[in-house]
């Protein structure tokens, strides 16, 4: 094993490594990252604290802006590709949002369901006032 | 090596025959630098996943308040503002750091570094600074479950912070004194890669801890 | 406390269900045992009659049947399954020929409290229930998780502090069933058996109002120490001083029970960070 | 000074964990004494302790695992036999310690015996069977192998210094909080479970790069054998699942060290939610266990048949959506906790269709044989023992998974007697076969056969006497964990249970008779071919015991079943005469990494559970200071030279051909 990637691996990539580009081309590939995401970040606070928008969708658009920033940081700052070169690096990726999916969203619905099925003690004692 | 496939009568017994044989070529064992940033990536993976039990457990217990404050009526919104500029500064800092160490220039490599340390020490003082206010105000993680989810799933991504940077610090030590060699290289690449992850993470923290949980 | 000898609907009816089960699944498990013991006699490397064939590894009909036995075994198990569980669902009502009797049940260490609020009554490790009627429960505890089963009457269902949990028993013949907890819940935990009394309809009037003459009564003060961690091997009855006992217990107004009483320094607990030596 | 702890942590009152505990120190300081004296520790240390080859570490985490099997087994049998004693009468162990037997007995079994040897047969043949000259990352290898041996030593001194915990192998709160459970057992539990965790995560992603990332030329994905398909997917379900525990033992931590309230019953604690995660870890580690054993088996029919799998592409098909599906099926486990009946019915078919793949699994198996050429060697007649065993145990799985049926059976003896039978019947058969396949792979001789025969027979038995009883008193309402009990109608079962357990006991005693038998005849059971079973995979194709490289020119795949085609291809060309042309090899120093950073995790863990920090302090800066100056070593390679590597292959060559030539004389 060496660290020269040969010509056979070039249909490979380590995760975070950039396939091309020139110094200049990648510190702009940073620079677009970050401006992305100082935006993102600012409209996520805007929305937060304004009235403009109507009130119940705001955690919708919070989460979908969240999202969005995430997949800023993935593909500028971790320089993740849908190419051949990254399909090791992706799949594992989805495997791993697979299961972070199932826990998160698992856990909420079972724990609503046994919640709901309990009567939280809250609700019994506004049933008593 | 044809008359190999050729002499041996079946050579898939499993009736693949007639797929072109470029479809299945394998070049054998992939370079240190891909093993260990793919190595990285899974152990990041799984660090995501025990964040995500954080979070299920933030989420079911977020109104578990036993009688005590509310999220809305303890967030400071202003200090996570500047928490998450100062965390964004550095995630960039640390990209121009991993370039610099491509292209094996070791005073931008070390600015860098240091520019995302203190990026990054400032983001755990306003942290540190945050949670000294909430224990002062009686809300500290033994109040409530709420609190008790709230410090652990925010003090669990702060604990990675300061992990990050006692890494950093090594890394900056390991680059002085022994300058860019492949391992090193290596780690460098690791480094940058967890610190993203990190930045990735206090985005979901104040999306659904600050932002979500300021709405009363 | 023989489940196969169910004597209410809900066990009947999960005794069906668990027999069916089996049966459907030994319909398949049979011939691929045989099958199993039949290929490894035949074809041992001894037998000449036994055709080698070193290449045979893929066949596609074969394949479609292996896989779509399970599957279709799998998918009649999941319908019963699916209707099974909505039709057996702890919480579901259910008739019978009497009046419906509410019994609340609070899981002690290491004890059964079993309370009758229409009744103003309470028992300890002894359930008596009319032959019939349809037996309204709520369920939670006081300390630890338990879990609350009387095989013959089927359905167990955990107990736990601050949570109610809902069970609908029927009882169909008269006699003494046994219960117990199927949860771990510590050292005592062995002792938590139970008796539960059937008792013909027109007997249970009688028994309430011979219970109701005891002069113990059960309030927040003796509820406490009955929270007291210990084993009780005699039964006793109680008066209800105020029917929502219970609610205070589930919403934890009374406090969980204290668990061990600290014997020696070296088990202080350490609460709070302050705490820390 | 000290914190907790005091000397009347050491129960000298208690005869029994004395006198075990008084044994066992003897005779591990026996050990200690003859190495030290017979002058054989440099030689350990050289060449095990840190070592960083994939096969010594292998072989490290096998022996590990049987040791602890002797003292889960122990605890088995004094459950047993407490549970045939007590009726009417308490028997001969208070519940305070049959209490921490049952739950040392289920924390050992699963993460003390089954782990390490899944783990360590991965470890062993993985890289061998790839084609490959180690692991993806070799010192964090050694680093996760000692850090699982710190957990299992971490629950022994819990024999001796304080208390196991007693609360069952999943702690369930409120009991293992710190108002129900006061005591320093339920620490050690968290301790040792965290400490090991980190070793098998670490593992876990060694693997799974491995697997995709260090493939020999040509071995693509769908030319891999079936046991490293079943890696890649226990693997993946390792960095998935394992740190689901650990935020959870986590989160008790921090409940019972600082009063946080995620589980407790003050202040909003939630315990449902401590049930949720930990069978979200749960039941993804049941098939962790068992599908490396589903590719032990997958080897071991089609080598012992004489022919390739039967429906390969089927097998990681079914392989892969059980890796998926058994993250979704969680719930089954709590069925009785008062869900909705919809969250139950689904979570009851989810669980259900994980047994369609399954038994895709043993059909393929059952065609695998069927025209073969079978022989029956001790790996086979764990094999056929496994399927029908495993059978049955899927069935009671199923029946399980009905939620109405579950609800008369759910922590009953049905219950344990059921997972005992996919543990044992799957995961211990599956290990067993492994160890006498692979074996002479590791050591160079091969197991008596006659003793692996006579141990396979005592334990199949053995099994079936005693846990068919514990379904049947599970049918009579009998929970699990009972210290007394009271109804007559259980006790026949019982007895005859207890029974059982001292067949599997006489089955053991035939597996150590085996392993000392074999060593003492090493020389008549050596295999000089490096193909003792007439393999199909790669590992075959390299000495036994293989080389520090395993492999002196890497392998060139072209086919399935990869070391078999070279066979064929060899007969019918007669074997390559032309000399290949070796290269220098690069292999990795040995570290004692590893082994610090358990010493220092040995005395983390410690001092944590009897709260001596400044002694944390102390083992935390000695790890991270043994992580800096493992990165500051310069050299972590060394080479093996070309005529090196030449005269040990040749050597082998020449071994190989003169057997094989005699074999078809």
């Amino acid at each position: 094993m060496s660290d020269q990637i040969s010509e056979q691996h070039r249909i490979d990539l380590a995760p975070g490594d950039e396939g091309e580009g020139g110094v200049g081309l990648r510190v702009l590939g940073y620079v677009t990252g970050l401006g992305l995401a100082l935006l993102l970040t600012a409209t996520s606070f805007f929305i937060a604290g304004t009235d403009l928008v109507w009130q119940p969708s705001i955690p919708v658009a919070i989460i979908v802006l969240a999202i969005a920033q995430m997949g800023v940081h993935l593909v500028f700052f971790l320089h993740l590709t849908t190419g051949p070169d990254n399909t090791n690096n992706v799949m594992a990726l989805a495997f791993g949002m697979l299961i972070v999916f199932l826990v998160i969203g698992g856990s909420l619905w079972i724990m609503a369901n046994l919640n709901q099925n309990m009567v939280p003690m809250d609700q019994i004692m506004q049933m008593q006032r | 090596m044809a008359d190999t496939t050729l002499a041996y009568a079946h050579p898939d017994p499993h009736r693949l025959r007639g797929i072109p044989h470029a479809a299945v070529v394998h070049e054998g064992p992939a370079p240190k630098r891909i093993v260990t940033g793919f190595g990285f990536w899974i152990f990041l993976l799984s660090d995501i996943v025990m964040f995500s039990c954080f979070f299920a457990t933030y989420a079911v217990l977020v109104d578990q308040t036993a009688g005590g404050p509310k999220g809305s009526e303890l967030f400071d919104l202003r200090r996570v503002a500047v928490e998450t500029v100062l965390l964004l500064l550095s995630s960039f800092t640390c990209g121009l750091a991993n370039i610099a160490a491509d292209i094996r220039n070791k005073l931008w490599f070390q600015v860098g570094m240091a520019a995302t340390c203190v990026l990054g020490l400032a983001f755990l003082y306003l942290e540190a600074r945050e949670f000294a206010d909430l224990v002062a105000r009686g809300a500290g993680p033994t109040r409530s479950a709420f609190l008790t989810a709230f410090f652990s799933l925010v003090g669990c991504h702060g604990l990675h912070v300061s992990a990050g940077i006692l890494w950093l610090l090594t890394m900056m030590a390991q680059v002085f004194a022994k300058g860019f060699r492949a391992d090193i290289g290596r780690r460098i690449m690791c480094f940058a890669l967890f610190w993203h992850a990190l930045d990735i993470i206090w985005v979901a923290v104040f999306s659904v801890v600050y932002l979500l949980g300021s709405k009363p | 406390m023989n489940i196969l000898d169910p004597q209410g609907p809900i066990a009947a009816a999960q005794k069906t269900i668990l027999i069916d089960s089996i049966g459907i699944m030994l319909a398949i498990v049979l011939p691929t045992i045989a099958a199993i013991f039949a290929f490894a006699f035949w074809f041992r490397e001894s037998n000449p009659r036994a055709t080698y064939q070193p290449h045979w590894a893929y066949s596609g009909r074969l394949e479609l049947v292996v896989w779509s036995i399970p599957t279709l075994t799998i998918i009649l198990l999941g319908g019963v399954a699916w209707i099974g569980s909505h039709q057996l669902d702890p919480a579901r009502p259910i008739d019978g020929t009497g009046a419906p009797v509410r019994i609340q049940v609070v899981s002690l260490d290491w004890k059964w409290l079993f309370i009758y609020p229409d009744q103003r009554i309470a028992t300890v490790n002894t359930l008596t229930v009319p032959v019939g009627s349809p037996l309204d429960l709520e369920l939670t505890s006081g300390s630890v998780m338990n879990a609350f089963f009387i095989p013959q009457l089927g359905s167990m269902i955990y107990t736990m502090n601050g949570m109610m949990t809902r069970l609908k028993l029927r009882a169909d013949n008269p006699g003494t069933l046994q219960g117990l907890s199927s949860h771990f819940s510590g050292d005592g935990f062995p002792n938590m058996m139970f008796d539960v009394q059937v008792v013909p309809q027109l007997e249970f009037p009688d028994w309430v109002a011979r219970t109701a003459q005891t002069d113990r009564v059960l309030n927040a003060e003796s509820y406490g120490k009955l929270a007291q961690q210990s084993v009780e091997t005699a039964t006793s009855t109680y008066r209800l001083e105020d029917p929502r006992l219970f609610h205070a217990i589930v919403t934890q107004q009374i406090p969980a029970g204290p668990g061990p009483k600290l014997t020696s320094e070296s088990v202080q607990p350490h609460i709070g960070d302050h705490d820390v030596r | 000074m000290f914190g907790k702890l005091s000397w009347s942590a050491i129960p000298i009152d208690q005869p029994i964990p004395m006198i075990a505990s008084g044994v066992v120190a003897l005779v591990i300081l026996g050990v200690l004494a003859w190495v030290v004296l017979a002058g054989h520790l440099p030689y350990l240390w050289r060449e095990w302790i840190t070592s960083v080859d994939h096969k010594r570490i292998g072989v490290m985490y096998t022996l590990l695992a049987m040791v602890m099997l002797l003292r889960g087994f122990s605890d088995a049998l004094m459950m047993r036999s407490q549970q045939a004693v007590a009726f009417q009468s308490q028997g001969y162990l208070p519940p305070e310690h049959y209490n921490q037997i049952f739950s040392a007995h289920g924390t050992i079994m699963i993460f003390f015996v089954a782990m390490p040897f899944v783990i360590g047969l991965m470890n062993l043949v993985v890289p061998l069977q790839l084609g490959v000259r180690d692991v993806a990352f070799p010192t964090l290898n050694s680093v996760g192998f000692w850090l699982t041996a710190t957990g299992a030593l971490l629950v022994n001194i819990s024999l001796v210094v304080g208390e196991f915990a007693r609360t069952g192998w999943l702690p369930y709160p409120p009991l293992s909080e710190l108002t129900y459970s006061p005591g320093v057992g339920v620490d050690y539990y968290l301790w040792a479970l965290q400490i090991s965790g980190v070793g098998t995560l670490v593992a876990g992603i060694n693997l799974v790069t491995t697997v995709l990332k260090l493939r020999t030329r040509g071995m693509t994905y769908l030319r891999m054998p079936m046991f490293c398909w079943t890696t890649l997917a226990s693997n993946l379900l390792i960095v998935a699942a394992f740190p689901i525990l650990t935020a959870t033992l986590a989160m008790l931590i921090l409940d019972r060290y600082f009063g946080f309230h995620f589980f407790t019953n003050e202040a909003g604690g939630n315990v449902m939610m401590f049930m949720n995660l930990i069978w979200a870890w749960g039941h993804p580690e049941v098939y962790i266990l068992v599908l490396p054993a589903f590719g032990i088996f997958s080897e071991v029919v089609s080598t012992f048949s004489g022919k390739p799998l039967f429906g390969y592409r089927s097998m990681v098909l079914a392989t892969m959506a059980i890796c998926v599906i058994s993250f979704m099926v969680w719930l089954h486990h709590f069925f009785t906790m008062g869900a909705g009946p919809t969250v139950n019915a689904i979570f009851g078919i989810a669980s259900m269709i994980i047994a369609v793949p399954t038994g895709v699994k043993i059909y393929n198996w059952l065609f695998t044989m069927y025209g073969g050429r079978i022989r029956f060697d001790t790996p086979m007649l764990w094999a056929i023992g496994f399927m029908v065993t495993f059978i049955l145990g899927g069935l009671t799985g199923v029946l399980v998974a009905v939620p109405p049926a579950d609800f008369l059976l759910h922590n009953s003896l049905f219950l344990v007697a059921h997972f005992h039978n996919v543990i044992i019947g799957g995961v211990l058969f599956g290990a067993f076969a492994g160890y006498a396949y692979w074996f002479p792979k590791a050591f160079g001789f091969r197991l008596h056969e006659g003793l692996g025969k006579a141990a396979f027979w005592c334990w199949l038995i053995g099994f079936y006497v005693a846990f068919m009883p514990l379904y049947a008193v599970g049918f009579l309402g009998m929970t699990r964990r009972m210290q007394h009990y009271d109804v007559p109608e259980w006790r026949p079962w019982l007895l005859i249970a207890a029974a059982g357990a001292v067949i599997i006991l006489i089955g053991i005693v035939f597996q150590i008779m085996q392993l000392v038998v074999s060593i003492r005849h090493r020389e008549e059971l050596r295999d000089r071919t490096g193909d003792p079973w007439d393999g199909r995979s790669l590992e075959w194709a390299t000495a036994s015991p293989p080389p520090v490289f395993n492999f002196a020119i890497p392998p060139d795949v072209t086919g399935e079943d990869a070391y078999w085609s070279l066979k064929v291809h060899a007969k019918q060309q007669s074997l390559g005469k032309r000399e290949p042309d070796y290269k220098d090899i690069e292999m990795p120093r040995n570290s004692p990494t590893g082994f610090v950073c358990a010493f220092f995790a040995t005395i983390m863990g410690f001092a944590l559970i009897w709260h001596i920090w400044w002694m944390v302090a102390a083992g935390a800066i000695g790890a991270f200071t043994t992580f800096v100056a493992f990165a500051w070593r310069d050299h972590d390679e060394y080479v093996i030279s070309a005529n090196e590597v030449a005269r040990i292959d040749r050597a082998n060559v020449e071994e190989r051909r003169a057997m094989t030539s005699l074999a078809e004389a």
